[in-house]
Protein backbone atom coordinates (compact mmCIF):
# COMPACT_ATOMS: atom_id res chain seq x y z
CA UNK A 1 0.00 0.00 0.00
CA UNK A 2 0.85 3.39 -0.66
CA UNK A 3 1.06 6.22 2.19
CA UNK A 4 1.84 9.85 2.05
CA UNK A 5 3.37 10.84 5.55
CA UNK A 6 2.77 14.67 6.15
CA UNK A 7 5.97 16.40 7.65
CA UNK A 8 7.07 19.50 9.06
CA UNK A 9 9.35 21.92 10.56
CA UNK A 10 13.08 20.81 9.87
CA UNK A 11 11.56 17.49 8.31
CA UNK A 12 9.90 19.36 5.44
CA UNK A 13 13.01 21.98 4.84
CA UNK A 14 15.09 18.60 4.93
CA UNK A 15 12.81 16.57 2.34
CA UNK A 16 11.88 19.88 0.24
CA UNK A 17 8.50 18.26 0.60
CA UNK A 18 5.60 18.86 3.00
CA UNK A 19 4.99 15.22 2.36
CA UNK A 20 6.74 12.13 0.93
CA UNK A 21 5.53 9.21 0.06
CA UNK A 22 5.95 5.52 1.26
CA UNK A 23 5.39 1.90 0.26
CA UNK A 24 4.10 -0.73 3.21
CA UNK A 25 3.11 -4.04 3.12
CA UNK A 26 -0.08 -5.03 5.41
CA UNK A 27 0.79 -5.82 8.50
CA UNK A 28 3.51 -3.05 8.46
CA UNK A 29 3.76 -1.43 12.10
CA UNK A 30 4.96 2.13 13.13
CA UNK A 31 8.64 0.72 13.56
CA UNK A 32 8.74 -0.34 9.48
CA UNK A 33 7.68 3.25 8.73
CA UNK A 34 10.38 4.64 9.82
CA UNK A 35 13.05 2.30 8.70
CA UNK A 36 11.47 2.37 5.29
CA UNK A 37 11.57 6.69 5.68
CA UNK A 38 15.57 5.63 6.35
CA UNK A 39 15.58 3.60 3.36
CA UNK A 40 13.82 5.62 0.50
CA UNK A 41 14.99 9.05 2.19
CA UNK A 42 18.27 9.15 3.83
CA UNK A 43 18.39 12.72 4.33
CA UNK A 44 16.01 12.65 6.61
CA UNK A 45 17.85 9.55 8.84
CA UNK A 46 19.85 11.08 11.34
CA UNK A 47 16.39 13.85 12.38
CA UNK A 48 14.13 10.46 12.76
CA UNK A 49 15.69 8.92 16.25
CA UNK A 50 13.68 12.07 18.02
CA UNK A 51 10.75 11.92 15.98
CA UNK A 52 7.33 10.42 17.29
CA UNK A 53 4.72 9.07 14.84
CA UNK A 54 0.91 10.73 14.67
CA UNK A 55 -1.89 9.14 12.87
CA UNK A 56 -5.00 11.43 12.78
CA UNK A 57 -5.13 13.34 15.82
CA UNK A 58 -3.12 10.73 18.06
CA UNK A 59 0.36 10.04 18.89
CA UNK A 60 0.99 6.29 18.22
CA UNK A 61 3.97 3.83 19.41
CA UNK A 62 6.41 1.77 17.14
CA UNK A 63 3.90 -1.59 17.08
CA UNK A 64 0.68 0.15 16.01
CA UNK A 65 0.01 -1.30 12.84
CA UNK A 66 -0.67 0.66 9.84
CA UNK A 67 -3.54 0.42 7.51
CA UNK A 68 -4.41 1.54 4.19
CA UNK A 69 -5.36 5.16 4.44
CA UNK A 70 -3.72 6.07 7.35
CA UNK A 71 -3.28 9.98 7.99
CA UNK A 72 0.45 9.67 9.30
CA UNK A 73 2.72 12.53 10.08
CA UNK A 74 6.24 12.60 11.79
CA UNK A 75 6.60 14.92 14.64
CA UNK A 76 9.63 16.33 15.14
CA UNK A 77 9.91 17.60 19.07
CA UNK A 78 7.71 20.56 19.46
CA UNK A 79 8.66 23.80 20.55
CA UNK A 80 5.63 25.82 20.61
CA UNK A 81 4.07 28.30 23.66
CA UNK B 1 -26.52 20.70 27.60
CA UNK B 2 -23.97 22.92 29.23
CA UNK B 3 -21.18 24.12 27.61
CA UNK B 4 -17.98 22.34 28.59
CA UNK B 5 -16.05 23.79 31.30
CA UNK B 6 -12.39 23.92 28.98
CA UNK B 7 -11.78 24.98 25.72
CA UNK B 8 -8.57 24.63 23.07
CA UNK B 9 -7.95 26.65 20.15
CA UNK B 10 -5.33 27.40 17.62
CA UNK B 11 -5.95 30.82 15.78
CA UNK B 12 -4.33 33.15 13.37
CA UNK B 13 -5.74 36.20 15.21
CA UNK B 14 -4.28 38.76 17.74
CA UNK B 15 -4.73 36.95 21.49
CA UNK B 16 -7.19 39.11 23.95
CA UNK B 17 -6.84 38.51 27.76
CA UNK B 18 -9.56 40.28 28.50
CA UNK B 19 -11.65 37.94 26.41
CA UNK B 20 -9.94 34.84 28.14
CA UNK B 21 -10.33 35.96 31.43
CA UNK B 22 -14.33 37.14 30.68
CA UNK B 23 -14.64 33.34 29.55
CA UNK B 24 -13.27 31.99 33.04
CA UNK B 25 -15.15 33.78 34.67
CA UNK B 26 -17.80 32.33 37.55
CA UNK B 27 -19.43 33.76 40.02
CA UNK B 28 -17.99 30.67 42.39
CA UNK B 29 -14.57 31.78 41.38
CA UNK B 30 -12.58 34.15 43.06
CA UNK B 31 -9.42 33.81 41.45
CA UNK B 32 -8.51 34.39 37.65
CA UNK B 33 -4.76 32.71 36.50
CA UNK B 34 -3.68 34.10 33.09
CA UNK B 35 -0.20 33.36 31.27
CA UNK B 36 0.78 34.96 27.70
CA UNK B 37 4.05 33.72 26.13
CA UNK B 38 5.15 36.10 24.28
CA UNK B 39 7.60 36.42 20.98
CA UNK B 40 11.24 38.15 22.97
CA UNK B 41 13.59 39.65 20.71
CA UNK B 42 16.46 37.28 21.64
CA UNK B 43 16.86 33.38 22.16
CA UNK B 44 20.07 31.55 21.99
CA UNK B 45 22.02 34.65 22.04
CA UNK B 46 20.26 35.72 18.49
CA UNK B 47 18.35 38.72 17.74
CA UNK B 48 14.68 37.83 17.03
CA UNK B 49 12.60 39.65 14.81
CA UNK B 50 9.40 37.70 14.41
CA UNK B 51 8.66 33.72 15.09
CA UNK B 52 6.31 31.75 12.45
CA UNK B 53 4.50 29.50 14.15
CA UNK B 54 3.49 25.93 12.48
CA UNK B 55 1.26 23.16 13.56
CA UNK B 56 -0.05 19.79 12.99
CA UNK B 57 -3.28 21.02 13.38
CA UNK B 58 -5.87 18.36 14.36
CA UNK B 59 -3.04 16.98 16.72
CA UNK B 60 -1.94 20.06 18.61
CA UNK B 61 -5.50 20.90 19.19
CA UNK B 62 -5.81 17.44 20.51
CA UNK B 63 -3.50 18.12 23.05
CA UNK B 64 -4.09 21.05 23.81
CA UNK B 65 -7.67 20.25 24.64
CA UNK B 66 -6.35 17.15 27.27
CA UNK B 67 -4.15 19.46 28.86
CA UNK B 68 -7.12 21.68 29.58
CA UNK B 69 -9.30 18.85 30.33
CA UNK B 70 -6.37 18.25 32.82
CA UNK B 71 -6.62 21.04 34.54
CA UNK B 72 -10.16 21.02 34.85
CA UNK B 73 -9.99 17.35 36.64
CA UNK B 74 -7.09 18.51 38.83
CA UNK B 75 -9.20 21.46 40.67
CA UNK B 76 -10.02 24.39 38.18
CA UNK B 77 -13.24 25.40 37.61
CA UNK B 78 -12.43 26.42 34.43
CA UNK B 79 -10.02 26.37 32.00
CA UNK B 80 -8.73 28.04 28.25
CA UNK B 81 -5.61 27.23 26.05
CA UNK B 82 -5.24 29.09 22.75
CA UNK B 83 -2.42 29.04 20.66
CA UNK B 84 -1.48 31.46 17.84
CA UNK B 85 -0.30 30.57 14.63
CA UNK B 86 1.23 32.09 11.45
CA UNK B 87 3.73 35.14 11.77
CA UNK B 88 3.97 37.22 15.12
CA UNK B 89 6.45 40.06 15.90
CA UNK B 90 8.14 40.95 18.93
CA UNK B 91 5.47 41.73 21.30
CA UNK B 92 2.99 40.05 20.29
CA UNK B 93 1.36 36.83 22.52
CA UNK B 94 1.69 33.33 21.33
CA UNK B 95 -0.27 31.07 23.88
CA UNK B 96 -2.31 32.13 26.46
CA UNK B 97 -3.27 30.17 29.32
CA UNK B 98 -5.59 30.66 32.09
CA UNK B 99 -7.05 28.78 34.62
CA UNK B 100 -10.35 30.04 37.24
CA UNK B 101 -11.01 28.91 40.94
CA UNK B 102 -12.80 29.55 44.04
CA UNK B 103 -9.22 30.06 45.64
CA UNK B 104 -6.19 31.20 44.31
CA UNK B 105 -3.48 28.36 46.00
CA UNK B 106 -3.59 25.77 43.25
CA UNK B 107 -4.07 28.10 39.89
CA UNK B 108 -0.42 28.62 40.36
CA UNK B 109 0.76 25.22 40.14
CA UNK B 110 -2.05 24.18 37.54
CA UNK B 111 -0.53 27.10 35.10
CA UNK B 112 2.78 26.25 35.59
CA UNK B 113 1.87 22.78 35.00
CA UNK B 114 -0.13 22.98 31.80
CA UNK B 115 2.42 25.09 30.58
CA UNK B 116 5.01 22.82 30.97
CA UNK B 117 2.30 20.30 28.96
CA UNK B 118 2.09 22.53 26.08
CA UNK B 119 5.58 22.83 25.63
CA UNK B 120 6.01 19.14 25.57
CA UNK B 121 3.09 18.01 24.05
CA UNK B 122 1.40 20.44 21.61
CA UNK B 123 2.34 20.02 17.69
CA UNK B 124 3.83 23.67 17.32
CA UNK B 125 7.08 24.83 15.73
CA UNK B 126 8.50 27.78 16.00
CA UNK B 127 10.38 29.00 12.61
CA UNK B 128 12.47 32.00 14.05
CA UNK B 129 13.54 35.08 12.04
CA UNK B 130 16.61 36.77 12.93
CA UNK B 131 18.37 40.28 11.91
CA UNK B 132 21.98 38.35 11.01
CA UNK B 133 21.03 34.86 9.84
CA UNK B 134 18.58 32.90 7.64
CA UNK B 135 15.43 31.97 10.03
CA UNK B 136 16.01 28.43 11.92
CA UNK B 137 13.52 25.99 12.97
CA UNK B 138 13.09 25.37 16.84
CA UNK B 139 12.54 21.76 17.53
CA UNK B 140 12.46 20.92 21.54
CA UNK B 141 12.35 23.74 24.23
CA UNK C 1 14.94 59.77 33.33
CA UNK C 2 13.39 55.91 32.48
CA UNK C 3 9.69 55.27 34.22
CA UNK C 4 9.95 53.24 36.77
CA UNK C 5 9.69 49.16 36.29
CA UNK C 6 6.94 48.65 38.82
CA UNK C 7 3.63 50.43 39.18
CA UNK C 8 1.45 50.28 41.93
CA UNK C 9 -1.83 52.31 42.34
CA UNK C 10 -5.60 52.53 43.82
CA UNK C 11 -8.70 53.25 41.61
CA UNK C 12 -12.40 52.83 41.57
CA UNK C 13 -12.68 51.94 38.09
CA UNK C 14 -13.13 48.84 36.71
CA UNK C 15 -9.45 47.00 35.60
CA UNK C 16 -8.31 45.69 32.87
CA UNK C 17 -6.30 43.00 32.01
CA UNK C 18 -5.26 44.36 28.42
CA UNK C 19 -4.15 47.77 29.69
CA UNK C 20 -1.81 45.73 32.68
CA UNK C 21 -0.89 43.93 30.04
CA UNK C 22 0.35 46.19 27.64
CA UNK C 23 1.84 47.72 30.72
CA UNK C 24 4.14 44.99 31.27
CA UNK C 25 5.35 44.56 27.31
CA UNK C 26 8.47 44.44 27.34
CA UNK C 27 10.56 43.30 24.07
CA UNK C 28 13.08 41.32 26.23
CA UNK C 29 10.16 39.31 28.25
CA UNK C 30 9.00 36.02 26.76
CA UNK C 31 6.62 35.81 29.84
CA UNK C 32 3.54 37.79 31.12
CA UNK C 33 1.47 36.44 34.32
CA UNK C 34 -1.46 38.00 35.15
CA UNK C 35 -3.32 37.44 38.71
CA UNK C 36 -7.06 38.64 39.07
CA UNK C 37 -8.52 38.43 42.37
CA UNK C 38 -12.36 38.18 41.88
CA UNK C 39 -15.65 38.74 43.84
CA UNK C 40 -17.10 34.94 44.43
CA UNK C 41 -21.06 34.89 45.68
CA UNK C 42 -19.75 32.57 48.69
CA UNK C 43 -17.26 33.50 51.47
CA UNK C 44 -17.59 31.44 55.23
CA UNK C 45 -20.97 30.00 54.29
CA UNK C 46 -22.71 33.15 53.49
CA UNK C 47 -23.83 34.41 50.14
CA UNK C 48 -22.20 37.36 48.74
CA UNK C 49 -24.41 39.75 47.18
CA UNK C 50 -21.35 42.56 46.42
CA UNK C 51 -18.19 43.75 48.59
CA UNK C 52 -17.28 47.07 49.07
CA UNK C 53 -13.72 47.93 49.56
CA UNK C 54 -12.30 50.32 52.03
CA UNK C 55 -9.05 51.69 52.22
CA UNK C 56 -6.47 53.67 54.14
CA UNK C 57 -5.22 55.02 50.66
CA UNK C 58 -1.51 56.26 51.24
CA UNK C 59 -0.62 53.38 53.36
CA UNK C 60 -2.11 50.63 51.48
CA UNK C 61 -0.20 52.52 48.45
CA UNK C 62 2.99 52.62 49.44
CA UNK C 63 2.68 48.82 50.63
CA UNK C 64 1.47 48.21 47.17
CA UNK C 65 4.66 49.76 45.62
CA UNK C 66 6.92 48.26 48.20
CA UNK C 67 5.48 44.68 46.71
CA UNK C 68 5.60 45.64 43.47
CA UNK C 69 9.12 47.28 43.97
CA UNK C 70 10.37 43.89 45.93
CA UNK C 71 9.14 41.79 42.88
CA UNK C 72 11.52 43.60 40.52
CA UNK C 73 14.13 43.05 42.92
CA UNK C 74 13.76 39.11 42.74
CA UNK C 75 13.66 39.12 38.93
CA UNK C 76 10.55 40.27 37.65
CA UNK C 77 11.64 42.69 34.75
CA UNK C 78 8.01 44.79 35.60
CA UNK C 79 5.80 44.39 37.81
CA UNK C 80 2.17 45.90 38.58
CA UNK C 81 -0.39 45.73 41.55
CA UNK C 82 -3.76 47.52 40.77
CA UNK C 83 -6.21 47.14 43.56
CA UNK C 84 -9.74 48.69 43.17
CA UNK C 85 -11.73 50.28 45.37
CA UNK C 86 -15.42 51.28 46.68
CA UNK C 87 -18.55 48.91 45.79
CA UNK C 88 -17.78 45.89 43.50
CA UNK C 89 -20.70 43.09 42.42
CA UNK C 90 -19.91 39.53 42.19
CA UNK C 91 -17.28 38.52 39.37
CA UNK C 92 -15.30 41.98 39.65
CA UNK C 93 -12.04 41.99 40.14
CA UNK C 94 -10.81 43.38 43.01
CA UNK C 95 -6.81 43.21 42.50
CA UNK C 96 -4.41 42.58 39.62
CA UNK C 97 -1.04 41.52 39.90
CA UNK C 98 0.97 40.84 37.26
CA UNK C 99 4.48 40.33 36.07
CA UNK C 100 6.75 40.19 33.12
CA UNK C 101 10.08 38.76 32.71
CA UNK C 102 12.23 36.89 30.36
CA UNK C 103 10.77 33.05 31.24
CA UNK C 104 8.10 31.69 32.76
CA UNK C 105 9.45 29.49 35.15
CA UNK C 106 10.32 32.22 38.10
CA UNK C 107 7.05 34.07 37.34
CA UNK C 108 4.46 31.79 38.72
CA UNK C 109 6.23 32.02 42.51
CA UNK C 110 6.41 35.78 42.54
CA UNK C 111 2.87 36.09 41.63
CA UNK C 112 2.17 33.67 44.30
CA UNK C 113 4.38 35.42 47.01
CA UNK C 114 3.08 39.16 45.97
CA UNK C 115 -0.85 38.09 46.40
CA UNK C 116 0.34 36.73 50.02
CA UNK C 117 2.21 40.08 50.75
CA UNK C 118 -1.07 42.04 49.29
CA UNK C 119 -3.27 39.69 51.17
CA UNK C 120 -1.19 40.36 54.71
CA UNK C 121 -0.02 44.12 53.91
CA UNK C 122 -2.27 46.52 52.20
CA UNK C 123 -4.35 48.55 54.38
CA UNK C 124 -7.75 47.06 52.53
CA UNK C 125 -10.93 45.87 54.30
CA UNK C 126 -13.92 44.29 52.70
CA UNK C 127 -17.57 45.48 53.55
CA UNK C 128 -19.38 42.45 52.51
CA UNK C 129 -23.07 42.21 51.96
CA UNK C 130 -25.06 39.19 52.03
CA UNK C 131 -28.34 37.95 50.99
CA UNK C 132 -29.35 36.88 54.34
CA UNK C 133 -28.00 39.08 56.72
CA UNK C 134 -26.59 42.51 57.62
CA UNK C 135 -23.37 44.09 55.86
CA UNK C 136 -19.89 42.49 57.99
CA UNK C 137 -16.37 43.97 57.83
CA UNK C 138 -13.97 41.14 57.04
CA UNK C 139 -10.31 41.56 59.10
CA UNK C 140 -7.56 39.22 58.51
CA UNK C 141 -8.15 36.59 55.38
CA UNK D 1 -1.21 67.33 73.16
CA UNK D 2 -4.34 66.55 71.35
CA UNK D 3 -4.22 63.82 68.71
CA UNK D 4 -7.15 62.95 66.05
CA UNK D 5 -6.60 59.45 65.07
CA UNK D 6 -8.61 57.89 61.93
CA UNK D 7 -10.61 54.56 62.69
CA UNK D 8 -11.13 51.80 59.69
CA UNK D 9 -13.32 49.18 58.95
CA UNK D 10 -14.77 47.40 62.40
CA UNK D 11 -13.11 50.03 64.29
CA UNK D 12 -14.54 52.63 62.72
CA UNK D 13 -18.46 51.16 63.66
CA UNK D 14 -17.57 50.19 66.85
CA UNK D 15 -16.71 54.16 67.82
CA UNK D 16 -19.65 54.87 65.53
CA UNK D 17 -17.02 57.41 64.03
CA UNK D 18 -14.15 57.53 61.70
CA UNK D 19 -11.78 59.62 64.07
CA UNK D 20 -11.32 59.77 67.76
CA UNK D 21 -9.68 62.20 69.72
CA UNK D 22 -6.92 61.40 72.21
CA UNK D 23 -4.95 63.25 74.40
CA UNK D 24 -1.33 62.46 75.24
CA UNK D 25 1.55 64.11 76.67
CA UNK D 26 4.85 64.87 75.13
CA UNK D 27 6.85 61.49 75.07
CA UNK D 28 4.47 59.62 75.07
CA UNK D 29 5.16 56.33 72.41
CA UNK D 30 2.01 54.12 70.45
CA UNK D 31 2.05 52.30 73.34
CA UNK D 32 0.71 54.77 75.17
CA UNK D 33 -1.74 55.79 72.50
CA UNK D 34 -2.84 52.54 72.53
CA UNK D 35 -3.36 52.51 76.36
CA UNK D 36 -5.09 56.03 76.31
CA UNK D 37 -7.85 54.12 73.68
CA UNK D 38 -8.81 52.04 76.02
CA UNK D 39 -9.01 54.15 78.88
CA UNK D 40 -11.33 56.58 77.12
CA UNK D 41 -12.65 54.23 74.39
CA UNK D 42 -13.90 51.17 76.32
CA UNK D 43 -15.49 49.75 73.15
CA UNK D 44 -12.71 49.44 71.21
CA UNK D 45 -10.69 47.81 74.20
CA UNK D 46 -10.87 44.26 72.60
CA UNK D 47 -10.33 44.99 68.87
CA UNK D 48 -7.06 46.83 70.17
CA UNK D 49 -5.20 43.33 70.10
CA UNK D 50 -4.38 42.81 67.10
CA UNK D 51 -4.26 46.38 65.54
CA UNK D 52 -1.07 47.70 63.99
CA UNK D 53 -0.53 51.37 64.20
CA UNK D 54 0.16 53.58 61.36
CA UNK D 55 1.62 56.99 61.13
CA UNK D 56 1.59 58.75 57.76
CA UNK D 57 2.11 55.99 55.11
CA UNK D 58 4.31 54.13 57.49
CA UNK D 59 3.29 51.22 59.70
CA UNK D 60 4.96 52.02 63.37
CA UNK D 61 6.50 50.12 66.36
CA UNK D 62 4.81 50.69 70.34
CA UNK D 63 7.71 52.56 70.86
CA UNK D 64 7.61 55.12 68.46
CA UNK D 65 7.49 58.34 69.92
CA UNK D 66 4.44 60.85 69.09
CA UNK D 67 5.00 63.87 68.34
CA UNK D 68 1.91 66.64 67.75
CA UNK D 69 0.32 66.53 64.36
CA UNK D 70 0.85 63.07 63.80
CA UNK D 71 -1.30 61.57 61.31
CA UNK D 72 -2.37 58.26 63.64
CA UNK D 73 -4.15 55.75 62.30
CA UNK D 74 -5.61 52.10 63.91
CA UNK D 75 -4.85 49.66 61.54
CA UNK D 76 -7.08 46.57 62.33
CA UNK D 77 -5.97 42.95 60.12
CA UNK D 78 -6.21 43.81 56.53
CA UNK D 79 -8.52 41.62 53.85
CA UNK D 80 -7.81 43.46 50.58
CA UNK D 81 -7.00 41.47 47.09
Amino acid sequence: MNLNILLFASLKDAAGSSTIDIKLTEGDRVADLIEAIRRDHPQLSERLDHVRVALGDEFVTPETVITEGAELALIPPVSGG
Amino acid sequence: MSPEPYSASLTRDPLSTEEASRWLQDSTCGAIHLFCGVVRDLNREQTVTRIEYHSHEPLALKSLEKIVAGLVESGATKAIAIHRLGMLEVGETSILLGVSLPHRKRGFELLERGMLEIKSEVAVWKHEHYTDSPPEWIEGS
